[in-house]
């Protein structure tokens, strides 16, 4: 049990803080979040200034030690988080990086790092949500390409991005589990059909994706065809192992603003609130060092996290949500003011609990896969 | 003692469900959302369409006597018809305009803001024909120049446009600073806003069930798995609570026991709106479900005369 | 919607508290909660006099309205409850007042209004808890009796019993719902061996009870042969519906004891532990009109409780549970001490979300009957 | 950074969960369940069979020096063998009597009764060798007459005999009066009551999953439904995180982490006893099955050094 970095990780960690006080004065000023081509602009700069200075592919190469001193170090700057290569740098990067071919990783990884292409997912499907391996989207064979015909939903960053990792059917007639493959779908083929997504917050992160004949080359099918459903499992572990660390150093910055507030309009003073408060500190503060557990565990499997981001997921959604709840409490009537960002965050918060798998689904995973009960029936 | 509502009583709500079918049904609810949309959440109810059946419907004179054009009802009747107005997410001043009407502080048929509620603000300011605040001496008009000094906040709830009071003109019966000296909100108006919360908590364990039903995943309807199934469960445990709560407060007209009433009531809606979104998965989290908009006018409630605090410290006293 | 009880029922309720202040100091001293045949003698004692004065069947044959009457005012003078009775009036006499053949009433309600006849349940069995229909217990017709051998678990007062309501297999090769009769077992037959169950509160209210061969005459079945599961069903309603008003009650007076012991030792100035008995007071007053709420629309069933019973029965047990939960943070350590009545009362409170159908059960029974979703399976 | 247990750490680890199924396997803790039951709780540690092979395998003198008679370990290692006593629901003043030979109160190898814990009482006052408290200037010998005057408690926990401590006569530095003067208790003490409940609460999560996968109801396992799995699903993720939290406060040795990690253990023990109980359904409830000693035991240990309500305001003054 060793919380201590290492005399080099302390001295990249004082070598990154210098570098962010002198990068982050030099960035411009961020886009309105409506504005999506500003948005892309930003992020991908955002990833070539990191790139410039070695920063760039250290999500999926470097240490987990290292991995966290530059999420901890980035958002306590205040510096931009992975926005619009989100979907590149912690889901299709690490699967291509693992999975895909010497040509493909050389194809498409550089662009990922560099920040000149975004990636998108496209995974979900109206019909196969929570259960995801239902998916129809069709890829029939035609020579050296896929015809691929379907439609997707919770699609983010769609209408910006480059590249789209896109799960399709390639043999129907197999167990559902067995008949998928991982494409890479480049967003400016043919019979694409990209439509925003609003959600309850009133923002369009998402879209809803329509696939009508489109053609892949077979060429970026990232394993073996058929293999699809084993290779989205590394994706979604990333996804569910990693994802969330800049999120919990957020959340504690949050909480400390919520503190600050409940003092100056009086709030504090109520011994439930303040409890409530308390509480939640104890509750991100072990969050933290369940990450720092989690990743340490996951050196044993070779750096690909196990099930047991399922514990720490299901855990820190519910917890988050519970945060802007409190932030409702301090806030009074105020958290029906759309202009406090908590209570935008509040809104937002709402899908925790849905995406990446619902609570439900986590539930099962961990009863199942860690715990050894029998599967649903 | 019989609790069963009277078949009176049935056919008032009844009637009620008939009339908002017609003139707030699904397309009408999210016309008035996109319009909302359009404006910044700035629109009043459409008159003509809206307030003026509601008004021969007598929802607002539906506790004054006969003899003053009203209908000699009760609270029993009023959170009858209030519920439904919660079902149906119906917008506008609603209990307000029904509160001034039967308080003497509006003439049937006006619209009414109130000052104050949610503490601090004004809801639906623009459009109103009279603003009112509950104050020492109970409903009186508010001051003449409360439209010029408000200020327009950007409303959680789409369909409740917001305005914010200046600070230090606060209004002396509401909010803070009627808390501040230890003064009651009124208990009818806790208890109305309790029977929309109440609506509320029933339409989104009708929309849960039924979407529980339809939607297939793994091979069969969600709704028959445990989990899915057990959360239904427990919305309806809610809402019946809440519902036992609500009644009896209206008959019995007692203060605390209106406060508790609304406690529940609040805890239901609030609870059953999340429930509803988490069983509803990723299309609850689009704009085009409608569990965003009841969870969004529950929060609304909660903060409206009474919060769960409040209320839970008057239960206290009891003790 | 009418909350006013009429005049004849309000003299009721003025009679019978004058009844109650003149005849509760008659009373002999409570036996020690050991003390099983003091206990029988006690609450059989205590029936008489209720019969005498015109009370004895009041439990199923009065209306809703003035067995709540009759349910607050014992309860607020704490007059001792139905104790070893409970079975005879709130299960197994209500069962036989309506499925009962004549010469059935006659044998066996008259000694239980009269109180001379303790009865105890005999329904669960280790292998059928929530799976009731699932029970084993075989009764294999030989002339005009069943021979019944199996075992039962959780009899309550079976030490004391003169009779058992018992469920038992007469057709093994039926569907588990369609071969189950209901049987009056008379406990002194030969071949029942009795065995105390201690549970984790320390005491002995249950038994479990051990069948060899034991005759049981035909004309002993309540209902036809193979029809108990429905008769069961009644019994059930019962239990579910309207066994737990007396105990509503009883938490509405142990919350203001509560409230005076907070204000006493200090903890009523901590807001948020103020807070949660104020929210209890709340939820147990809505409890309250919830039962008013049932009893009322139980009349147009004609008085049979309706599966609405599970929502009550829910409800209440959870909150029984944070009530217990709540006054230990009022007793603060003194909450380890077994000789504070609420720290009894804390262990024997976990039962409630078990005994008479798990709240899981519960929950299915609510999302089955009342909401209409789709079996498990 | 390698938060992973070192080899030696779960070789530590081991060796303990073997000594304790050695010395106090299931048959050893029902027998002392028995005795202490005949005995109205009044029994202390059986020594020859238990606190003789526990000094001689160091859980006492773990943290002293080796010069001076100890392993030379620390927090960590600590954590890991209390963590394992609650597992086994091993009795007798453990944690007290490794404070009081750690900081010098006491020869490893004494049994060690701490007066003031819980509040107002003494665990384990008969049978012991010394009795200490914690004050202003840490742990020192409580006065001598406080046998005489101590008087026994009727104990929830049947395995912690209990005797409260006269009024007034409260050793100063521990409980009502410690915490009026703002006084921290040990962090070393909240920790390692913490990592008993840890231990507590991952044997439940074990007993909960393995009844659910032996006990057939409706013709399968119980732990093929869902709402089982899910209570299951809830206990490991629980106790998950009270592991990470209360390893971290035995690294860093912060005093607020370790209150937040036994605001999290303590929460983990209780709620997963709870629903271990809630799985055995009525075989929960009986005095055969261990769970209910687990409650038991967590409800007290939730009482000792730091409560709820202390915790969270202690986290809240980092705020």
């Amino acid at each position: 049990m060793d919380l201590a970095h290492s005399e080099e990780d302390e001295a990249f960690r004082a070598e990154l803080a210098r570098w962010l006080a002198a990068a982050l004065p030099t960035l411009p000023p961020r886009p309105d979040p409506r504005d999506w081509p500003g948005r892309r602009a930003y992020d991908l700069g955002w990833q070539r200034m990191l790139y410039d200075a070695g920063y760039g592919e250290l999500h999926w190469t470097a240490s987990p030690a290292r991995r966290l001193i530059f999420l901890e170090e980035t958002e306590r700057a205040g510096a931009p988080y992975v926005g619009a290569n989100f979907v590149g740098l912690l889901h299709a990067g690490p699967t291509i990086a693992v999975e895909g071919a010497p040509q493909q990783r050389a194809r498409w990884l550089g662009p990922i790092v560099r920040g000149e292409e975004v990636w998108c997912q496209g995974f979900s499907e109206p019909d196969a949500g929570s259960d995801l391996a239902a998916l129809r989207t069709r890829a029939v064979r035609d020579g050296d390409a896929y015809i691929v015909t379907g439609s997707k939903v919770w699609t983010s960053h769609a209408e910006v991005a480059d590249w789209c990792e896109l799960l399709v059917r390639t043999d129907p007639d197999a167990p559902k589990h067995q008949g998928i493959s991982w494409l890479a779908l480049p967003m400016d083929a043919e019979g694409i059909t990209v439509r925003p997504l609003r959600t309850l917050a009133g923002s369009t992160e998402f879209a809803e994706l329509f696939l009508d004949e489109v053609r892949v080359p077979v060429a970026h099918r990232v394993g073996a065809e058929n293999d699809g459903w084993r290779v989205t499992m590394v994706t979604l572990g990333f996804e569910r192992g990693t994802a969330f660390v800049g999120e919990v150093v957020a959340c504690r910055r949050t909480l400390g603003e919520l503190a600050r507030e409940a003092r100056a309009n009086g709030r504090w003073d109520d011994p439930g609130l303040r409890r409530s408060l308390g509480r939640l500190h104890a509750e991100f503060q072990a969050l933290w060092r369940l990450i720092q557990w989690n990743v340490s565990e996951a050196q044993t499997t070779g750096g690909v996290p196990g099930v047991g981001g399922s514990v720490f997921k299901l855990r820190y959604s519910h917890a988050r949500q519970k945060l802007y709840d409190t932030a409702a409490q301090v806030l009074g009537a105020n958290c029906l003011d759309l202009d406090r960002e908590w209570t935008r965050d509040r809104l937002s918060s709402l899908s925790y609990t849905i995406a990446a798998g619902t609570s439900q689904i986590q539930r099962n995973i961990i009863a199942e896969r860690l715990l050894g009960l029998p599967k649903d029936r | 003692m019989d609790f069963r509502l009277t078949d009176d009583q049935r056919a008032l709500a009844d009637g009620m469900r008939t009339l908002l079918a017609r003139i707030f049904d699904r397309d009408a609810l999210r016309a008035a959302v996109a319009a909302a949309d359009a404006t910044g959440s700035k629109g009043a109810p459409e008159r003509a369409a809206m307030w003026k059946p509601l008004t021969e419907a007598g929802l607002f004179a539906l506790r004054l006597p006969a003899g003053d054009g009203g209908a000699g009802l009760g609270l029993p009747e009023a959170v009858l018809l209030f519920e439904q107005a919660g079902q149906a997410l119906l917008p506008g001043p609603l209990a307000v305009t029904h509160l001034a009407v039967t308080h003497g502080a509006a003439a049937d048929g006006e619209v009414v803001a109130c000052a104050g509620q949610p503490p601090g603000m004004a809801a639906y300011l623009d459009g109103a024909d009279r603003v009112v605040e509950y104050g020492d001496d109970g409903w009186r008009e508010a001051a003449a120049d409360v439209w010029d000094r408000a200020a327009p906040v950007r409303s959680a709830d789409p369909l409740t446009p917001l305005h914010r009071l200046p600070r230090g003109r606060l209004p002396s019966g509401t909010g803070a600073a009627r808390r501040a000296a230890g003064r009651r909100p009124p208990g009818d108006a806790v208890l109305l806003t309790a029977a929309e919360q109440l609506g509320s908590a029933a339409r989104t364990t009708e929309m849960a069930v039924e979407y529980a039903g339809q939607r297939r995943q793994f091979g069969r309807p969600i709704g028959g798995f445990q989990a899915v199934k057990h959360l239904c469960a427990g919305m309806l445990v809610r809402t019946e609570t809440a519902r036992a709560a609500v009644y009896a407060a209206a008959v019995t007209e007692d203060f605390r026991e209106a406060a508790g009433a609304k406690l529940l009531a609040d805890e239901a809606a609030v609870a059953n709106a999340r429930d509803c979104l988490q069983i509803h998965g990723g299309m609850g989290f689009t704009w085009e479900a409608d569990v965003h908009l009841h969870l969004k006018r529950a929060w609304l409630r909660a903060q409206m005369w009474l919060d769960a605090r409040e209320a839970e410290e008057i239960q206290a006293s009891a003790l």
